[in-house]
């Protein structure tokens, strides 16, 4: 059974397939209830399923976070919107040391199946604080897994998958993409959450991205074929666990890789990336590992954010620049 | 069921003049909404009809900025914009109780207040519009950076007030050598654990701090028992911390109520807590859809309840004012109008290759290679 | 300069039958320092001599296991210790009055209570000798695991007890079916964000928690007049919730102010701060040193309010106890200490590649492949 | 003028120095006052320059670092301890979102000269969230500076140019080295604060590092040459922004690198030091750039740190694996 829809219906579904399936999961969070959160990705599902099980949170995220960790401990599965990006670092402390260690730090005995849902990256126009990449801070942080979804197929089983799973998530919304559609099926998961999948296949080099960069990669792509380049693209997915025999098996083949992501370059998820890539594929890499990132600097005012993201142009100069290898 | 509710609502004794508080049960109003005057328990207006036209005046432009700027967002002039309609005499009120070493700690809706510090409409909108990120002069206007992430502010406010104290502009026997801080926040930021330790330190230091909560019974879609299931009020009494809830759309009871707090703490007697009770009239920002959460009986009350209205006819029936008056602001803010509506296309665009030398002193090496390497970059297309 | 004391100190009643409080002003007492019953205002002990007697022992029992840990610790047996010297009718007196549904969310400090709920002293003995994370089954014992940030378990508990709520064990007839949470921590942690915000929370959603404050007077070298220039537990009246303070070394009145607030709890009418009035005997850790920042004066002063010798009078004088029962606690107590200076060197050693299968429900194939490299590494010795 | 000292002296003298120096500088902090700080490295200073420029502060992170931004903006230089590493978090959002963007989001108008030390790193025998080593968090975020000094003399000196410093500094301090002595020469200072310092030189490969593993990797470097090997130690010092242009002569010239953190190994510092080198040195690399850290798990129990730590055998094993390649 196939649908057309956005990925913001895609969530909403995924959602509400998730809260009738079980009824130990609820959602928390700013704005979430009769509004259905800014981004309208949890409309009407407090009028379904009621004021106890989608909950309108104070507006404070350490709050939020740290009571979700209360209720996960009693059984329940929270999934906690935060509105966005640049508002979750009052969670910071609970993630890091409570909610990501809950398992090893009761030696197994207790775990925190929560999902944290966050609106991530740029390109929406916005005010500061809106256009964040945070995904770096978390996948240096054991104990959370990390993912993020590109089209609204991932992110209608993404969701679900999130939420069944028993380690908490950092579940990570390319808002860039909400209003774009594709096609769902309803029936069946593609795929695990944890792998990584080739979008793209190609020999000559490999692109590895995710999130909101997964559709400029892919045209990227498709344009360096027009100019006889045959491009893989790889859709990480899972950021932390990374998928590394998906990653490792195409660059194998490639010989050479790009890591494209809208966070700053240093410290970003490209060098963890580009580390484990050079280390494996030492003898079989034609070229240094690129990254095609933001510039090192805060997030700058909207009127200038095509300039600093990755784009088309960006990317394919990186291609270039490996092939030049 | 037990209820929380104090049953001794006399409990507190406030006196302008300084002596014991812990928080006044008082609703402070000193102009009712019918535009009469009236005498508070506590408090009075110490001021004249000239300077009620003048906060007359801030609040009518304050509002056709506002206005304009909420049209110019709808022009797609603006990525965005939070309306202050309404909180007009919160804003105004308090702001006329500044004086000259006194500093403000906006959030960023504070617009009216803005423009009264001297910060240049235009100005503004750049952050809206993004074309910069917050381009005006806090140290020439006193007036801080509007803060985006909820509640921060009320701990940068604490801070500079302890640096106050520790320059020696708090109590000193002439008053015009002292200085306050004053900082806004929302009543949905009052759940944030920042603004709560703000209240620790402040209380903790003593620190010259005035926190004034602009009450607008929303945040977002949240009403403001989802934040508080008491008056927002009485939150900072639990800190040591007087407390007092004013009219918030009544200027004359907001300007009396913020002087006496301003003026408590530039004597050196600590921080207080007022919550100015509100309304957001508008939506909370021009992304916002209030219809999805809020009844529009609701929105009529408040309407009856206009901070602007009040004054005019208070000041005409007084005949401190007259039309004629009246049209002479109404033509200044035309004139605004204009100026927003003409200078908004012509905010300069900003230049990537420009905020690389914002994000350290000196630019670093690795910083400078990057931004060499995005200007040949782009410069390889205008060759091309 | 003002002040911000409450000039009316009668403002509130305080019935635990269950009507009004906003808060109370008294000092809840039921058994002096020296031993004598008195009635409080509002609060008495519902329970005979056999329960004080049983509170006794646990409160002996606790010293005993502290006063061993404190010396192992000295003898390196142990990395740390945190003394709960002094605090034990504020733990005992507390827990005294959970019952079968309910459930306790512990900062690091409450020994006493820690074996009332059936935590093995050797386990607890494990996380500070550094043999182990926290290792003791928080769901079998209600005792949840100790929490080393300051104020973090606050907001599980709430947390926790918004479960409760969901799965409908608040508010029934039958008490039997009600549970509820009762979360401690210090007076320092009261500054934090999270604690504020989990008195928001609390009071937002009414949530059936018990937040119980032991104000020990210090955090570590800070005396709690830093953190709060107010007497403590109004701190949540500005929240909306009801609050009191009790002798926090009479193990009576904190088992009658807990048994009430935990009932109100259960039965729904919301949370409850109490703020045990007590103080830390001995140093903050065995790391610490008291002398840099207190005076020996005041410790003396607080060595007459021991919270155990005042029961063993009350009790001996009562003959509800005799030399005999108390010989008998005191051969209990040795064989505690028997059993754990025994059994503290036998703990056994961790393994480090037990660890990587606890990072996540199902190891991931990176993390296996560090395991076994490690292993393999570790093994590449013991064949050399 | 050279005097023999711990670390922990050495940055009390710095302190001492600062505020002497320049009477905008001010220390606050949690039990900073009569007690010198658990570590008693602010000890005395209270005594000496009064309750209002060594601030004992309420016991909550975020205020602190919140109101000493706050003192800042008014034109203190506010030098703030955070007394463990696992307790910054709660102040991560206002060094994230505030701290770090002040004068980017007043367009250069304002500063935030403010100092945060942090007492970092592992192998005390502590408990949990006492043995953190959070720089990649820091490092990934623009516009902070993130330096760690290795030895009493870096201590001294370093202290004192991070307070001269109007960019905020993150200032980690290795607290396994606290009590070791070192010769410091009190006349002048040996080396700006972001340049990198070449401990040991040598011809086979180098060694990076920083903080509190200096020590270990020299020790490590020293075990290698009885063997025959000659290993160049590169210290750090300044964590971000690095100083590319030391960290590149030395792999350039010995043609092998190995990066040595006590922070787990995805997303560390580790990752960034092997993208980068792997990209300007592809063709001078003879072995992949290695990564000695902490596993990828929370920090366990004290009694196995020394397994869970970097320690000589790993590096010199690392030192093996590179020059087999
Ligand atoms: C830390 C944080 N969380 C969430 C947001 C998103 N947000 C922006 S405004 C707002 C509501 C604020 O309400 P209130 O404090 O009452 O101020 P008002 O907008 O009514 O003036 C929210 C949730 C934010 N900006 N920062
Ligand atoms: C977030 C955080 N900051 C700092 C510390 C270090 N620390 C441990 S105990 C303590 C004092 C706590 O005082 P209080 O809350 O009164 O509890 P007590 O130790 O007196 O029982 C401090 C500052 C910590 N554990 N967590
Ligand atoms: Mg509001
Ligand atoms: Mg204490």
């Amino acid at each position: 059974m196939t649908q057309t829809m956005t990925m913001a219906k895609a969530l909403n579904a995924g959602l509400r397939r998730a809260l009738e399936a079980d009824p130990k999961v609820l959602l928390a969070g700013e704005d979430i209830g009769k509004l259905g959160g800014v981004f309208r990705i949890t409309e009407h599902l407090q009028r379904d399923f009621g004021e106890d099980r989608v909950v309108d949170s104070p507006l404070a995220e350490s709050g939020i976070v740290g009571t979700s960790l209360g209720l996960a401990l009693r059984g329940y599965r929270p999934v906690v919107e935060i509105q966005f990006d640049g508002f979750v670092w009052p969670a910071f402390d609970q993630i890091v040391s409570q909610v990501s260690r809950m398992r090893f730090r009761s030696l197994g005995r207790l775990s925190v199946p929560m999902v944290i849902r966050i609106p991530y990256g740029g390109a929406i126009g916005a005010i500061e604080h809106h256009s964040e990449s945070p995904e770096a801070y978390f996948a240096h942080t054991p104990g959370l897994v990390v993912v993020s979804p590109s089209t609204p197929l991932d992110a209608y089983w993404m969701i679900q998958q999130a939420i069944a799973s028993d380690d908490p998530v950092i579940f990570l919304e390319p808002k860039r993409r909400y209003h774009e559609k594709g096609e769902v099926d309803l029936s069946e998961p593609p795929l695990a959450m944890d792998a990584a999948r080739v979008v793209l296949q190609g020999t000559d080099a490999t692109i590895l991205t995710y999130g909101p960069m997964v559709k400029t990669c892919v045209e990227a792509a498709l344009a360096a074929s027009g100019e006889g380049r045959s491009i893989e693209v790889v859709d990480l997915r899972s950021l932390s666990p990374l998928d590394d025999a998906t990653i490792r098996a195409s660059v194998e083949k490639t010989g050479r890789a790009i890591v494209v992501h809208e966070a700053v370059r240093t410290g970003g998820l490209g060098a963890e990336v580009a580390a484990r890539l050079q280390e494996w594929c030492f003898y079989s890499l034609e070229a240094p590992v690129l990254r095609v990132t933001a510039y090192d600097m805060p997030y700058p005012p909207s009127r200038v954010e095509k300039n600093y993201l990755p784009d088309l142009d960006r990317i394919l100069d990186a291609v270039d620049r490996s092939m030049a290898h | 069921m037990t209820t929380t509710e104090n049953p001794d609502a006399s409990e507190t004794v406030v006196t302008p003049g300084g002596t014991t508080i812990v928080r006044s049960e008082e609703f402070i109003q000193l102009l009712t909404p019918e535009g009469e005057r009236v005498e508070g328990e506590s408090f009075s207006y110490a001021h004249d009809d000239a300077t009620i036209a003048a906060a007359l005046r801030h609040m009518i432009l304050g509002r056709r900025f506002d206005t304009e700027a909420t049209a110019l967002q709808r022009k797609g002039q603006l990525g965005l914009w939070p309306p202050s309609l309404g909180q007009e005499a919160a804003q105004v009120g308090s702001g006329a109780a500044v004086r000259d070493l006194d500093e403000v700690f906006p959030s960023y809706r504070e617009h009216s207040l803005a423009l009264m510090r001297g910060v240049d409409p235009l100005d503004m909108l750049k952050t809206f519009r993004g074309t910069s990120m917050v381009d005006w002069d806090s140290r020439a206007t006193r007036f801080h950076l509007y803060s985006f992430v909820i509640g921060t502010q009320a701990l940068h406010a604490t801070g500079y007030a302890m640096g106050l104290q520790r320059d020696g502009l708090v109590g000193n026997d002439d008053p015009d050598a002292n200085g306050a801080v004053l900082v806004y926040f929302g009543d949905g930021a009052t759940s944030q654990g920042d603004v709560n330790e703000a209240l620790v330190f402040a209380a903790s230091y003593q620190a010259p701090v005035v926190f004034f909560v602009q009450n607008n019974q929303w945040a977002i879609s949240e009403p403001i028992e989802l934040q508080s299931r008491i008056p927002l009020y009485r939150r900072a009494v639990g800190f040591g911390i007087p407390s007092l809830r004013v009219d918030g759309n009544d200027v004359l009871a907001v300007q009396a109520v913020t002087e006496w707090a301003l003026d408590r703490a530039r004597r050196g007697e600590g921080p207080t807590f007022i919550e100015a009770f509100t309304y957001r009239m508008g939506a909370h920002t021009t992304s916002d859809d209030p219809t999805k959460y809020r009844r529009r009986e609701e929105e009529a009350v408040w309407r009856t309840k206009d901070p602007i209205e009040r004054v005019r006819t208070h000041l005409l029936a007084t005949g401190a004012i007259d039309q004629a008056w009246l049209d002479q602001v109404d033509a200044e803010a035309d004139a605004l109008g204009v100026r927003i509506r003409e200078g908004v296309g012509q905010l300069p665009e900003p230049r990537l290759e420009d905020f690389w030398a914002l994000t350290y002193a000196k630019l670093p090496p690795a910083l400078a290679e990057q931004r060499d390497a995005y200007l040949a970059y782009e410069a390889s297309f205008e060759e091309a």
